[in-house]
């Protein structure tokens, strides 16, 4: 039998809600598959689109964003900043041709440790689902003689 | 065109700007932009349909602003130019003359105020041909699409000539040129062209004047134009915003409301 | 090249079962940079940091990753711990093998592959950490409070009481605010005044509050603990130190048919005047819109009366500059208008009033001294009709809010009338009666019960006047929607309760947030309610959202609690985390082209013009600064930025892009 | 050692035909979306039958975009450096113009100066031309005013010229008379063309040794920042140009791995001489021009005694300003120190 495909995941998360919502799933010891790897924000707003593209060009197959629900940001609006700014890259990234369904961007508070697990868990096999994402992989390297 | 050469000349000759920057015939029957700082070299400017270059590109040029008040022959991208300079404080209120161009239609402008009172009475529509392009590129499945602009890209050699020719990548450190860290590569490869190209758009997003400069000036054709057009026409459709329409800034990308729309947000 | 230690934890069996920690442990000793990395049953345990210490020292780290729990948990002990030893604390990160890996994923070689990822990605980070030192911020010691009605004294006293300055601005002539105008308070049914002016008199005389009435907010500068505040002093047109408050003038004025804003347009008050005669400072204004002499050049009766010779008709407004510490918004509120209400006649029927000015026919120093007399025609009203959620709830008038306090004051209104009125007919029309509060209900209870009230659950479509009576359209819905018709002598709108006039502008001023009704924003709805997101400005009562005078006072000492805390040090320490806009040599001097683009992405206020100039003075740019006073760390300008002329410390882009690639 | 020959239009197939069996790639000019760019082609019928000129050179046969040239791997205690090899595959250029072919010695100049260089020498031996002459020119064009003309053969390793029916087929080196005898029985004889008269007329502009002679001169002179004042400091003329040859060698790495690449550069980027204290010796867009004009005709003789500029005009074609050098020269031949 053929090894099953693991995807990397790459997960972009504010501090104060999906962070500390992470580490409520830890405490309420609820399971998720470990393909994801975390990194650490302060805020959604920090978010540079370049991470994410940052985050593709290393080889990732999904990718996370993830912050505060709308009106529960602690910096008051950076997540509304944010979610702009995704509004606008999305449709950037589709008019590219890049494929969303490997971008899942999500609200996350800090007191939805279950919800996290879950969506790590959905992100995780609907992208095992969709394969490696060789469109991206077989840009990097390309057009070097 | 003779009320534009007649108003140029008697600015060079009262001394009230120090240049006029309009158009003059080009090589081969193209256009080219053309200073005229003295009385006599106004008669070389030519304007006709086939004027397109957007001039406000000069506007912040240091070269331009040393020689002090320099009257612009400003068609409606350049009009729109203007004002978002001034918008985004890369021009003062009143430091370029604005000879305003709408079709046979000339007006002096001078203000931020009266520019932006001229704008409000014209509207604005993209090039029927882009629309179908950018139709077509929406109708494309994603992987198409991919392929589309991966082909395109290739031609891409960072000349930088749609940067360069966008009056709104005013920029003196672009951020191609920023190193620490070098978030987009420098070199030409396909990801560098694509990473590059994304941030281009994503820059121009909220900020594009849709006057299709950048792909004018692209030596190899790529559309470059689509994905700015694409990117401001997104930005109007979901919030309403416009660039190059308000004296004060105006900036969607920051600002919020609290209810903006979208759906895929989990 | 970086020498970067490695300390993972067991955490006892939290981590230690999961994720083989030995082999995590030799696989950093792997990653360039890191010359040292053991694993440790407990780290945050005593001799789990003195081993830390030892290690920084021994093999001269001059940065540490911490395998072990959350950031949230221990960064602070961590970081704590290697400047024990001698390295900045930001150089200190922490990789969460805990909540992130060992109690989320089963046991085996992912799980300690994932963690071994988890600090590689940090180590990454390290390498680009710089040291970092918390900011100091000086702190000016006085306070200023915007509002001079109860929830603003009550802030200026407890900020005095504390120890410290206070300067209360006001911009009518007096304080005292709206509680001023109230006849009675409920629940307890006790005189307003009486309970509001030793407060008012409190203020004037403390040794540590500076009033400044008739006053407004002109200018606001700077940011925490250094604010520049420019305030005009409309001039009075008298000299305050020789006026004696002896009321002279105010009689001989001549011109005496002016509307009296005190009593809300019931009666009548002097050109020269105080609005009301406990007015704190007792001290005369002159109106200049209706001031005889200013619209004829003839009269000057009251400079002849005056026996100190006060009058100054040539005052002029004065700006003063102060330098505040912290800023109390305490603007309070105002009523809708009746003329807001098509279907109750635009206001255009002399006996259909507000709730203030019930209040001024129902308070003892009102124009009739407290009598029920109907304005149109001074006679006594039999029946009233109280109409409340006037404007509130209601979208059609653009306040989808409940003012919160109408159904108690209605209740209050209408038990003030019966007990002044014993033969006559009190009606209330309501939504839902909001009574929740000590007291309240009971209070709602009495009114219906003991002073029979007749509660109407319904809504007025229509009042018209008939015969000297104001016909009152209603609907009982409790009786299934039934047409309900009263013949009313005077009608009371409880209206929505409104932002003040210009409290946008207010805000502007002050860089403060506001909500779609002009009310102030708080930092946070619950755990910041008393604290705008600008930084050394906070916010007391109805300024805030409607509010009733138990709840503003509560705030205010809130507020002042707040004041006294920041006040405490001479300098605020803030965390380092703060966002810095690139500065280079000459003639780069910095990435950032001035499109200041990024100043609507900053939530706080925080980015600064700073012009630079040559040696000659001349102005060769103007650049975004960030003032670290006021940033609070979100990261929102660095993103924005296209020149990447912002970074963020702590997080920066060179941290962050060290952390992709190592994916 | 030019031997000429005759080539009929229809024997040019089975020239291609051979060439491809010797294992090599054809690289000619192709027209589509109304541009002519250079691709590989199967088949004389994918040429490019009517054009002045392809958009960009043939330099990036031999001098590429982006080039590796190491890379390397880290693992603990040590680094695996690695050089690359330059994938060189045998190349014949067809139908590229004169000026084009005569680019290439500008390049050689530089790659072969006080250094051979591994990558540009790999490429460059696998290479043969098969030029092109020009029958057309237009206002761009100012071969003859550089030393060169619509039907000069340096540069090209056998250059045809366009006649009733076929080509004149003058075959100029080595690399040449191998192509020829690949196929020797395509090649009739054939001579007594009057090239002359076929060759498109192109009117010297000015007097370029007197130009090159009078540059120093004009340093400081303000026609340079007169002309660029309308330059927009992009780099698609060096992009273009055929002996541009200016590079930036940048590192993409990760903690892992790394490469090291060599990319085009152009000296019309404010950046290029950027230092790292913030003092730019070509601070301006006139310096950056002059910089330009210098390198290729004062600079270029100076150094390697030949031009650095082959007249081709595709720089003025590129230019989203209309910047035309051969009107720029010729206003600089004209300017009295």
């Amino acid at each position: 039998m053929a090894e099953q495909f693991e995807p990397k995941i790459t997960a972009f998360v504010c501090n104060w809600c999906t962070y500390a919502g992470a580490d409520l799933t830890g405490t309420s010891r609820i399971k998720y598959q470990s393909n994801v790897r975390v990194l650490r924000v302060p805020c959604t707003g920090r978010i540079d689109y370049m991470m994410v593209l940052k985050a593709l060009h290393k080889g990732a197959d999904g990718i996370i964003v993830s912050g505060c629900h709308p009106n529960d940001c602690h910096y008051t609006s950076g997540n509304y900043h944010a979610r702009r700014r995704w509004m606008v890259f999305k449709k950037m990234m589709e008019v590219m041709g890049v494929d969303m369904r490997r971008i899942t961007f999500s609200w996350v508070s800090a007191a939805e440790g279950a919800r996290w697990a879950q969506l790590v868990n959905e992100v995780t096999d609907q992208v095992r689902a969709l394969g490696p994402y060789t469109a991206f992989r077989q840009v990097v390297g390309a057009g070097v003689e | 065109m003779e009320a534009v050469i007649r108003r140029a000349k008697e600015l060079l000759e009262k001394g009230e700007v120090k240049a006029v920057l309009g158009y003059a015939q080009g090589t081969g029957g193209v256009r080219r932009p053309h200073f005229a700082k003295r009385p006599d070299q106004v008669d070389k400017l030519v304007l006709d349909a086939t004027c397109a270059q957007n001039l406000a590109v000069y506007a912040t040029k240091h070269e331009v602003k040393k020689l002090g008040k320099v009257a612009i022959v400003a068609l409606p991208g350049t009009q729109r130019a203007l004002i978002q300079l001034m918008a985004e404080r890369q021009i003062r209120d009143g430091e370029v003359a604005i000879l305003a161009v709408d079709g046979a239609e000339l007006k002096e402008l001078d203000s931020a105020q009266g520019l932006e009172e001229h704008l409000a009475l014209k509207t604005q529509a993209l090039d029927a041909k882009d629309k179908a392009k950018l139709a077509e590129l929406e109708a494309m499945s994603t992987e198409a699409r991919w392929a589309y602009w991966q082909e395109e890209l290739s031609r891409c050699m960072k000349c930088y000539a749609c940067r360069n020719s966008c009056p709104m990548c005013y920029c003196e450190h672009c951020t191609m040129d920023c190193n620490r860290p070098q978030w987009v590569p420098v070199a030409s490869h396909a990801l560098g062209n694509l990473e590059y190209h994304m941030v281009r758009t994503m820059h121009l997003a909220g900020r594009c004047l849709e006057c299709g400069d950048c792909g004018r000036a692209c030596p190899v054709g790529i559309p470059v134009h689509l994905l700015t057009f694409s990117a401001e026409e997104t930005i109007h459709e979901l919030f309403g915003q416009r660039a190059g329409r308000k004296a004060k800034l105006d900036y969607a990308l920051s600002t919020f409301k609290t209810d903006d729309k979208e759906s895929f947000i989990r | 090249m970086s020498r970067i230690g490695v300390f993972t934890c067991h955490c006892g069996e939290n981590i230690g079962a999961t994720v083989d920690c030995a082999k995590v442990a030799e696989m950093c000793r792997a990653i360039p940079g890191v010359v040292h990395s053991v694993d440790y049953k407990y780290m945050c345990s005593d001799p789990g940091q003195r081993m830390m210490q030892e290690a920084i020292r021994e093999h001269q780290l001059d940065g540490v990753v911490v395998a072990a729990c959350s950031p949230r948990m221990h960064e602070p002990t961590f970081r704590r711990a290697v400047s024990g030893a001698g390295i900045n604390p930001y150089m200190c990160e922490m990789a969460n093998l805990r909540e992130h890996c060992s109690w989320v994923h089963e046991k085996g070689e992912a799980t300690t592959n994932k963690a071994a990822d988890l600090i590689r990605v940090l180590v990454e980070k390290v390498k680009h950490n710089e040291p970092l030192h918390p900011i100091k911020v000086p702190v000016t010691r006085t306070a200023m409070v915007i509002g001079g009605g109860v929830g603003g004294i009550q802030v200026a006293l407890d900020i005095a009481n504390g120890g410290h300055k206070v300067v209360l601005v006001e911009k009518s002539p007096s304080i005292g605010g709206h509680m001023s105008q109230l006849s009675e308070t409920f629940p307890t049914l006790d005189c307003s005044q009486c309970i509001l002016t030793p407060r008012m008199v409190e203020a004037a005389q403390h040794p540590n509050i500076t009033l400044m009435t008739y006053s407004e907010v002109e200018k606001v500068d700077g940011f925490i603990g250094n604010f520049k505040v420019t305030v005009r002093k409309k001039a009075r047109k008298l000299d305050e130190k020789l006026c004696t408050g002896c009321g002279l003038c105010i009689q001989k004025c001549p011109n005496k048919k002016i509307s009296d804003e005190f009593n809300e347009g019931l009666g009548t008050r002097t050109a020269i005047y105080v609005p009301f005669p406990q007015a704190v400072p007792n001290k005369p204004v002159i109106d200049m819109k209706n001031c005889t002499f200013y619209k004829t050049g003839k009269c000057k009766v009251c400079e002849k009366m005056c026996p100190t010779g006060a009058i100054r008709f040539e005052q002029e407004d004065e700006l003063v500059t102060l330098d505040i510490g912290a800023i109390v918004l305490a603007t309070g509120f105002k009523l809708m208008k009746t003329d807001a209400f098509p279907e109750y006649g635009y206001g255009k029927h002399k006996d259909i009033i507000d709730g203030m000015q019930f209040e001024r026919l129902a308070s003892a120093s009102g124009p009739t001294s407290g009598v029920m007399k109907r304005p149109s025609d001074g006679k006594e009203p039999k029946t009233v009709v109280f109409i409340a959620c006037s404007g509130s709830r209601d979208r059609a008038k653009g306040v989808p809010y409940c003012s919160k306090i109408c159904c108690m004051y209605t209740a209050k209104h209408a038990m003030l009338y019966k007990h002044k009125v014993h033969s006559g007919k009190a009606y209330v029309f309501y939504m839902d009666i909001r009574a929740a509060g000590k007291d309240y209900d009971e209070f709602v209870r009495r009114a219906i019960e003991e002073d029979e009230v007749k509660y109407i659950r319904g809504r007025v479509s229509r009042i018209y006047e008939e015969d000297g009576k104001l016909i009152v359209m209603g609907a009982d819905t409790l009786m299934g929607g039934e047409p309900v018709v009263i013949k009313a002598d005077m009608v009371v709108l409880a209206t929505a309760v409104q932002s003040n006039d210009r409290s946008e502008e207010l805000a502007q001023t002050l860089h403060v947030s506001y909500d779609s009704y002009g009310f102030f924003a708080e930092a946070h709805p619950k755990l910041r309610p008393v604290e705008t997101n600008t930084a050394g400005i906070f916010l007391a009562g109805a300024c805030q959202a409607p509010r009733d005078i138990p709840e503003t006072v509560a705030q205010a000492s809130g507020a002042a609690a707040k004041v006294v805390g920041l006040f405490s040090n001479e300098e605020l320490t803030r965390e380092p985390i703060v966002a810095v806009v690139n500065r280079q040599a000459a003639p780069v001097y910095s990435t950032c082209t001035g499109c200041f683009l990024c100043q609507g992405a900053c939530p706080y206020q925080a980015i600064e013009q700073e012009e630079i100039k040559a040696r000659d003075g001349q102005i060769l740019m103007t650049l975004a600064r960030i003032n670290p006073g006021l940033c609070q760390g979100c990261g929102t300008c660095v993103a924005t930025c296209r020149t990447k002329a912002i970074d963020l410390q702590g997080f920066s882009n060179e941290q962050l892009y060290a952390e992709l690639m190592t994916l | 050692m030019a031997n000429t020959f005759k080539l009929s239009q229809e024997s040019l197939g089975s020239l291609f035909a051979a060439l491809r069996k010797d294992g090599r790639r054809i690289l000619a000019p192709v027209a589509a979306d109304g541009r002519v760019d250079l691709k590989e082609v199967e088949a004389p019928a994918q040429v490019a039958a009517d054009y002045i000129q392809s958009v960009l050179s043939a330099k990036e046969v031999v001098f590429p975009k982006v080039e590796r040239l190491l890379s390397y791997t880290t693992a603990p205690g040590k680094v695996d450096l690695k050089d690359a090899e330059p994938n060189a595959v045998p190349t014949v250029l067809f139908g590229v113009r004169p000026c084009e072919a005569k680019g290439f010695g500008a390049l050689d100049a530089v790659f072969n100066w006080d250094y051979r260089d591994k990558f540009f020498n790999a490429r460059i031996e696998k290479l043969a031309v098969i030029g092109v002459g020009c029958t057309k020119a237009d206002e761009s064009c100012f071969c003859t005013s550089v030393g060169g003309g619509p039907v000069d053969t340096a540069g090209s390793d056998i250059l045809l010229t366009p006649i009733e029916g076929g080509y004149l087929v003058e075959v100029c080196t080595e690399k040449g008379a191998a192509i020829q005898a690949l196929a020797p029985d395509l090649f009739k004889p054939g001579s007594g063309v009057d090239k002359a008269a076929i060759a498109a007329k192109v009117a010297p502009a000015f007097d370029q040794p007197a130009l090159t002679a009078k540059l120093p001169g004009l340093f400081e002179n303000g026609v340079w920042a007169d002309q660029s004042l309308r330059c927009i400091g992009c780099g698609a003329c060096a992009f273009v140009c055929p002996t541009c040859v200016c590079f930036d060698i940048q590192e993409e790495a990760d903690p892992k791995k790394g490469e090291r690449l060599r990319c085009w550069d152009s000296c019309g980027f404010h950046m290029f001489t950027l230092h790292a204290s913030g003092h730019n010796p070509r601070e301006v867009q006139g310096a950056r021009w002059r910089q330009r004009v210098y390198h290729k005709f004062s600079y270029y003789p100076e150094r390697y005694d030949r031009l650095g500029c082959v007249g081709c005009g595709k720089c003025t074609r590129a230019c989203p300003v209309d910047m035309n050098l051969k009107e720029h020269l010729i206003e600089a031949a004209g300017v009295t120190a």
